[in-house]
C-alpha cells in the first residue's frame, strides 16, 4: 500500500492484565472493520488512534503525517486530529438539545463545501427529536444522534466503536447502505468496530481481526474471511466475499444479473448501475453443494464449483473451501451429507445459492 | 493619599463612640472641617496604626496603647492626654435580685453568672478584676464569671438576662436605651487603678489643622460637659 | 438613621460581594479544575493549603493580612512602589482580602462537581475538534452550572457576611471600607440595637432577594 | 391463560409526544419477547412493570398479586417487586468491584436455596474480572456483570432490555442456550427486549411486538411469527418456529432426528435427551421449495409441504406461506422462481431446509 | 504561655469542630438530599433559607443566637424548663450555635455531590432488592464521598476559625467555652503578638495534618 493512503498503526499499552500490542497498516479509504470478540481490544485501539489513550510505545502515521511517534516525541493532541468517533455509547451532552449536539462538532471544524445536514439527519430519522433533550430519546435514538453528530464534523476518518449494536434490524437496514455509500461519495474513510460479522462483511473493504489484544489477521475483506483457521471467524457467522460487475437488470423480476468469474449470478433489486463493480457477501450456511444441477427449485443461483479443502466445523459441520472461476467461497454442510456425497478435494460441484442470500450495497 | 486638611479621621475606641460621634458633630459646627469617626477595639486601631492606618488622632480606651504609640515615634510626643476616666458599675436586671444589695449577691451566685470584660485584652476588665481581687471575691467568683470580649460585649450578656450580673461601664449604665436595672452598684473609684482612656495625635496628622483642631477641641469644655454627661470623669 | 448610613454601606457591601465573587470564580476555578483532575502526588497538600485560610479567625487572618498588605509588608511594599498608593484601608485591599478569605468557598463546590463532571463528556467534545479550553467552557462549565451556583451563593453570602477580616484590613472607614457587617457591628457595640436590627432585617431580605434570584435563576435554567 | 401464571398489564403513559398505551396478558413462565422498533416504547414498558415509572393510569397484576392499580390506590415499590433488571447500559456500581456489584443483590433478598453463584459467573466468563472495578472492564464485560448481578437477586421474573446488544456473537452463543436453560431449569420467567428477531426466535416461547407505544400483535412465539402481514416482521428477517420432539441420535454425525406434524427433521448436536419436545426455529431465507424431490444434494431436510398462501415481500423476493402436516413455515423466494415454478396456493411442493438453519435450545 | 492555656483551648476548639461536623453532616445529609432530588416549587426558598445564615456579621448572629438560647429566649428558656440548664455558655451552646452558623457549608458540597449523582444508579440499587434508605446509604452515599468530603472540610475549618458566635454565646470561660481562636484573638488584642504567632502556628499546623488526612484518605480511597 502507498504510504500516503495508508494509516499506520504501532502501539504498546498495559491495562492491567491486559496488553494491547499491534503494528500493522490500515487503508485510509473505504471502511475497514475491527472484529473481535468481547474484551479483545477494540475499543482500546480505537481510542489510541483518536488520542484519547496515549500509551508508552506508539508510533501512528496518518497518509505521511506522523500524528504520533514516540521516539521524536510527536504527539498531536485530540482536537486536532480531525477525526470523528461515535464511541460505544452515545455520550452527547446533556446540556444541549439534540441540534445543539450536532452543531456542536459542525461549529467547530471547517468544512470543505456545504455538508449536507439535512440529508444524514432525515437519513438517521431523526428529524423529530432536534428539540429534544438527550434524557428524553430511547437508546437507539440517541445513538443515531450521536451517528449524525460524529458524521457531521468533517472528519479525514471516522472511528466508529459498535455503532448499530443498540439499534434494530429495520434501522440497521436503512442505515448500512448510507454508511457505505458515504465512503464512496464523500470519500470519507471509516475504522468500524463490531462484533457482527455480518455488518462486516457488510460493509468493509478490509478486515482487522483481533484477540487479546492483538491482531491475529487482516487484509483485504475477502482474503481474511476465507480463513476457516480462524476460531472467531468459523462457526455460526462463517461468510465469504467476492467481487462481481453488473451486466443487465430484470425489471420485470426486480433482479439483477452479475457476472464473476465463476459465471452469472442474480441478485434482488439494482443495487448498481450496468457495468459497475459490486460486492456480493455469501454466508457459509446459505450456499448447499449438490453433484447434479437441481432442476425446478427456487435456488436461482447455481454454479459449477471445484472442492478445494474440507474442515470439521463445529460438531456436526463441516466448511468446504470451494474454488468458482477465481473466486473462493465457502460452504457449510453436515458431515453426513459430505460422507453421503462422497464430497473430496479436486471434486466438481454444483453450488447452490439462494438468490435473496447475495447481498450487494 | 495625603490628608485632607479639610478633614480629620479619628480613632476611637468602641466604649466611647457614642460621646466622640457627638463631641464629632459640635467640632464640626463649630469649625467647618468634617471628622470621620471610625470605631474599633483598642486593640485593632493599635495594630492598625503600627500598619499605616490613615488615622490622625486615637482616642484609646486605655493609657497603655497611646504611651506604646508615643514611644514608637507613631504618635506626636507631648500630645498625650487623658481625655476621660472610666468607672465600673455592678448591674442588674434579675427580677429576682430586685431591691437586694447587689454587692452582697456576688457571694450569692450560685448558679448564676457574673459578666466581666475580658481581663487580659480589655481595660475594663483589668479593673474588674482588680476589683473583685481587692474585694476577696475574686476566687468566690471565679467559677461563675462570664468574659465578654470588651465592655459592651459584657453588657449584652447582663442585658439579655443570660448572666445575672454584670460589671459594666458607668457610661453603659446611664444609658437611656437600656432597660431599667434591678439592683445597681457604682463601684467606687478607689477599688481598681484609674481607667485613664488617653487621646494622642497621631504623626501624619501632622500638617493637618483640622486635627490639632479636633483635639484643643476635645480639651474644650463643650467636649468635657459631654464626656461628663455620659458618665466619665473629666480629669483636671 | 438616615438613608446615608443605611444604604452607603449596604451598597458598599454588595459591591464588594460582588466584585469577590466574580474575582473568586475566575480564580478559584482553574484551582477546582486542576484539584479535580491532577493526579499529582502533591494535590493534597495543595487542596489543605487552599482550605487553611478558614481555620484562623478572621481577626487574626485580618491581623496578619494587614501586615503583609501594609506598607511594610511583602505585597504591599512592592505594591505602594507599583502605584503609590497602599493596598490597606482601601476598597481594593478588601477586594483581595475577602478573595483570600473565601477562596475555600469558592473551590470546594467546583472540585465537587468538575470531579463528578467525568471524562467522558469532554473526550466526546474533543473528538467533535474543541480544544482543552474550548471544551471547558463549552462542555464542562454549563455541566457544572450546580457547583458554580453553590460556589457563587457561598462566596457571596460568606463575603457580606463577613467582618472581622474587613474590619482589620479596610479600618472601618465611612463611605470607603465601612460596610454594612461593619455597619451592624458598630450598631450592636454601642447598644443601638434598634438600628441594629432594622440593619440586619435590611441585609437580610437584601440578601434572600439575591439568592432566592440566584437559585430561582437556576431552577429555571436546569428545567428548561 | 390461568390468572395465577400471567402478568396482566395495562398502562397509559405520555412522554412529550410519545404515548405508551398497552393491555395485554404475560405469561408468568418462559421468555416472552418484547419486540419493536428504536423508539417504539419497549424501554418505558419494561421501567413500568419494575415500577420505575409511575404512569398515571396503569395496572399490574402478577400472578394474581396487584402491584400496582389506579384504582385502588395500590401501589408496590421498586424494591418490592422482587425483579431482576438488566438495563439498556450495565448501571454498574462504580465504587464496588465487580464481586461487590454481584453481591449487592445477592444480599438483599431472600434465595430458596443456595443460588450457583460460580455457575452463573463462569458462563458468563468473568471470573478473571471478580476483582475488577467497573471503570476497566469493556463494554462487553461489563454488560456480562450487569446480567450475572440481576440473574442472581433470586427474582420472581427478569427483565432484560437489550441485554445482548453489545456482545460478540460467540459470546452470544454461549449466553442465549444458559438463557434458556435458566428459565426452563430455575423457572424463573424473563421478559425479553430486543430488536433482533434472531434473538427473539431462538428465546421466546411468547411474543410481544410493539410499535410507536402500542402492542400489535401477541401470543405464541409461533403463531405471531407467520404473520406476514407485520411490517416488521417481514424483510430480512421473517421466520417461523415449529415444535418437535427428539427420536433419535446419530452419534456417528452428531445429527438428531426430530418428528414433527409434518414429518422428519434432522438437526445437528444433541439439543434434548430423547423423547423430549424441542423447538425448531427456520429462517425463511433458508427455505427454498422444488417441484422434485432433489437427489444427491448436501440439503438434510426435504419434506413435502403444501403452498398455503404467497405474499409479495420487498422488491424481488415473495414470502410463501406453506403447511407442513399441522405446523406452518414461511419461505423466501423470488419473484422469478414463483413465475418458473408457476407456484400457485395448493400447490404440493417440497421444502428444502438446510439442516444447519434449524435450531433446537 | 504554659500547655494548659495552649493545649486546653485547642483540644476544645477540635472537639467543638469534630462534634459540629459530625451533627451538620446528619442533619445536612436529609436537607441537600431532598434539596437535590425535589421538585417542589419550595425549593428556592428551603435553598435561600439555608445559606441565609451566613450574611449575618458571626457577632451578630451570636447577639440574636444569645437572645435565642438565653434563659427568656424561646429556645433557651424551653430548655431551661426541661433541663434546668442554660445553653448558654455551656459547650453544648456553642455545638448548637456553630452548626447553625456552618449549615450552608455542609449543605452546598452535598447538594452539589447529590444532583450529580443521577438516578441511574439508584434506580439499579431499587431493582436489586435495596429501599430507598438502603440504596441510600449503600450506593449514593459512598458515590457522594467527594461531597462529603468537601462538606466536612468546610465545616470543620469553618468552626475551627469561627470565634464571632462562639465568643458571643459561649461567654469565654476557660476550659469550657474559650476556644482557640478566641485565645489567638485575645492575645492579639492585648498586643502579644508573639504568642498570637506561636498560637496561630499551633492551630495551622493542626488543622494542616487534619485536613490533609482527610485529602489524602480520600485519594486513597478513590484510587483503591
Ligand atoms: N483500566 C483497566 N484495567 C484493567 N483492565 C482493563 C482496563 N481497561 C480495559 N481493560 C481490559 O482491556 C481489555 C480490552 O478492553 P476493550 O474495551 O478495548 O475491549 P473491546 O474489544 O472493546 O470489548 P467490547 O466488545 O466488550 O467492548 C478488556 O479485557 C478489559 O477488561
Ligand atoms: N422524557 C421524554 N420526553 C419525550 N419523549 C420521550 C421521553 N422519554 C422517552 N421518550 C420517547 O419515548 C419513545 C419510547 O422510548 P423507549 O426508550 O421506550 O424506546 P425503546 O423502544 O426502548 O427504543 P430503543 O430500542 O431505541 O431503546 C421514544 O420515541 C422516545 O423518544
Ligand atoms: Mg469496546
Ligand atoms: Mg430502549
Amino acid at each position: 500500500m502507498n504510504a500516503d493512503s495508508v494509516i499506520h498503526v504501532r502501539y504498546a499499552l498495559q491495562r492491567g492484565e491486559f496488553a494491547l500490542e499491534v503494528d500493522f497498516d490500515l487503508p485510509l479509504r473505504g471502511i475497514s472493520g475491527v472484529f473481535g470478540a468481547s474484551g479483545a481490544g477494540k475499543t482500546s485501539l480505537l481510542r489510541c488512534i483518536a488520542g484519547l489513550e496515549r500509551p508508552a510505545t506508539g508510533k501512528l502515521v496518518v497518509a505521511g503525517d506522523v500524528w504520533q511517534d514516540d521516539v521524536s516525541n510527536t504527539w498531536r493532541a485530540v482536537h486536532e486530529r480531525d477525526i470523528g468517533y461515535v464511541f460505544q455509547e452515545p455520550r452527547l451532552f446533556a446540556h444541549l438539545d439534540v441540534r445543539g449536539n450536532i452543531e456542536y462538532g459542525l461549529r467547530r471544524r471547517e468544512h470543505n463545501g456545504a455538508p449536507d445536514i439535512d440529508h444524514i439527519i432525515s437519513l438517521l430519522g431523526i428529524e423529530q427529536l432536534l428539540g429534544r433533550k438527550p434524557n428524553e430519546l430511547s437508546g437507539g435514538e440517541a445513538q443515531r444522534v450521536a451517528i449524525a453528530r460524529a458524521l457531521l464534523c468533517a472528519p479525514r476518518f471516522v472511528l466508529m466503536d459498535e455503532p448499530l449494536a443498540s439499534l434494530d434490524q429495520a434501522r440497521k437496514e436503512e442505515i448500512l447502505p448510507f454508511l457505505d455509500r458515504l465512503h464512496a461519495e464523500a470519500e470519507v474513510p471509516i475504522i468500524y468496530v463490531s462484533h457482527n460479522i455480518d455488518e462486516v462483511c457488510r460493509l468493509c473493504d478490509h478486515l482487522v481481526v483481533m484477540d487479546i489484544g492483538r491482531v491475529v489477521a487482516d487484509g483485504d475483506v475477502q482474503s481474511v474471511l476465507v480463513r476457516m483457521d480462524l476460531p472467531i471467524l468459523a462457526g455460526e457467522e462463517a461468510s465469504s466475499v467476492i467481487h462481481g460487475t453488473a451486466i443487465s437488470h430484470d425489471d420485470n423480476d426486480d433482479l439483477t444479473r452479475l457476472k464473476f468469474s465463476g459465471g452469472d449470478i442474480w441478485v434482488p433489486g439494482k443495487p448498481k448501475p450496468q457495468g459497475s463493480k459490486v460486492r456480493l457477501r455469501i454466508r457459509a450456511g446459505d450456499v448447499s453443494l449438490s453433484r447434479t444441477r437441481a432442476e425446478q427449485s427456487t435456488i436461482l443461483n447455481i454454479v459449477p464449483a471445484v472442492v478445494e479443502s474440507i474442515q470439521p466445523d463445529q460438531g456436526a459441520s463441516a466448511l468446504v473451501r470451494l474454488e468458482i472461476g477465481t473466486d473462493q467461497i465457502v460452504a457449510r454442510v453436515t458431515r453426513r451429507s459430505i460422507r453421503e456425497l462422497a464430497l473430496q478435494q479436486g471434486d466438481e460441484v454444483f453450488a447452490q445459492i439462494k438468490s435473496v442470500a447475495v447481498r450487494a450495497p | 493619599t495625603e490628608s485632607n486638611a479639610e478633614q480629620v479621621t479619628v480613632a476611637v475606641a468602641s466604649n466611647f463612640a457614642r460621646p466622640a460621634h457627638e463631641i464629632a458633630e459640635r467640632f464640626e459646627e463649630a469649625s467647618g472641617h468634617s471628622v470621620r469617626v471610625t470605631t474599633a477595639s483598642t486593640g485593632k486601631l493599635y495594630a492598625q496604626i503600627v500598619n499605616g492606618a490613615p488615622f490622625d488622632v486615637l482616642l484609646a480606651a486605655d493609657e497603655e496603647r497611646p504611651r506604646l504609640l508615643e514611644e514608637s515615634g507613631l504618635g506626636i510626643k507631648g500630645t498625650r492626654f487623658t481625655y476621660a476616666i472610666g468607672a465600673l458599675t455592678l448591674w442588674s436586671r434579675d427580677d429576682e435580685l430586685a431591691g437586694k444589695d447587689c454587692m452582697e449577691q456576688l457571694t450569692k451566685l450560685g448558679t448564676k453568672r457574673l459578666a466581666i470584660a475580658n481581663p487580659w485584652t480589655a481595660p475594663y476588665g483589668v479593673a474588674a478584676k482588680q476589683f473583685l481581687v481587692g474585694a476577696g471575691l475574686w476566687s468566690i467568683v471565679k467559677l461563675r464569671l462570664v468574659f465578654g470580649e470588651n465592655i459592651s460585649q459584657t453588657l449584652h450578656f447582663v442585658a439579655s438576662g443570660n448572666a445575672s450580673l454584670g460589671l459594666i461601664a458607668r457610661s453603659q449604665a446611664l444609658d437611656e436605651r437600656l432597660p431599667a436595672s434591678t439592683c445597681e452598684w457604682p463601684v467606687p473609684a478607689s477599688m481598681h487603678e484609674p481607667l485613664e482612656q488617653q487621646a494622642i495625635l497621631l504623626q501624619r496628622a501632622l500638617p493637618n489643622e483640622s486635627a490639632t483642631g479636633f483635639v484643643d477641641f476635645l480639651r474644650g469644655p463643650v467636649a468635657r460637659q459631654i464626656i461628663s454627661d455620659r458618665g466619665y470623669t473629666v480629669p483636671q | 438613621m438616615n438613608a446615608n448610613t443605611l444604604f452607603g454601606p449596604l451598597w458598599l457591601s454588595v459591591q464588594l460581594a460582588a466584585i469577590t465573587t466574580i474575582v473568586l470564580m475566575i480564580v478559584a476555578t482553574p484551582i477546582a479544575w486542576w484539584l479535580a483532575r491532577t493526579a499529582s502526588r502533591w494535590k493534597p497538600v495543595v487542596q489543605t493549603t487552599v482550605a487553611l485560610p478558614i481555620v484562623l479567625p478572621p481577626t487574626v487572618m485580618g491581623f496578619y493580612l494587614l501586615i503583609l498588605l501594609g506598607p511594610g509588608g511583602a505585597i504591599g511594599s512592592w505594591w505602594v512602589e507599583l502605584t503609590g498608593n497602599a493596598l490597606t484601608f482601601s476598597f481594593l485591599g478588601l477586594v483581595i482580602a475577602s478573595c483570600l478569605y473565601s477562596l475555600p468557598f469558592a473551590v470546594q463546590p467546583l472540585v465537587v462537581a468538575f470531579e463528578s463532571l467525568g471524562q467522558r463528556n469532554l473526550e466526546a467534545a474533543w473528538t467533535l475538534g474543541a480544544s482543552r479550553m474550548d471544551a471547558f467552557f463549552s462542555v464542562a462549565l454549563p455541566l457544572s452550572v450546580r457547583g458554580y451556583l453553590s460556589a457563587v451563593v457561598l462566596s457571596f453570602a460568606h463575603t457580606l457576611g463577613e467582618f472581622g477580616v474587613v474590619l482589620m484590613v479596610g479600618g472601618n472607614i465611612p463611605g470607603e471600607t465601612r460596610v454594612i457587617s461593619i455597619a451592624i457591628y458598630d450598631q450592636v457595640e454601642s447598644l443601638n440595637y434598634l438600628a441594629a436590627h432594622q440593619l440586619s432585617a435590611l441585609l437580610l431580605v437584601v440578601a434572600f432577594i439575591a439568592l432566592f434570584a440566584m437559585f430561582h435563576i437556576n431552577r429555571r435554567w436546569q428545567t428548561r
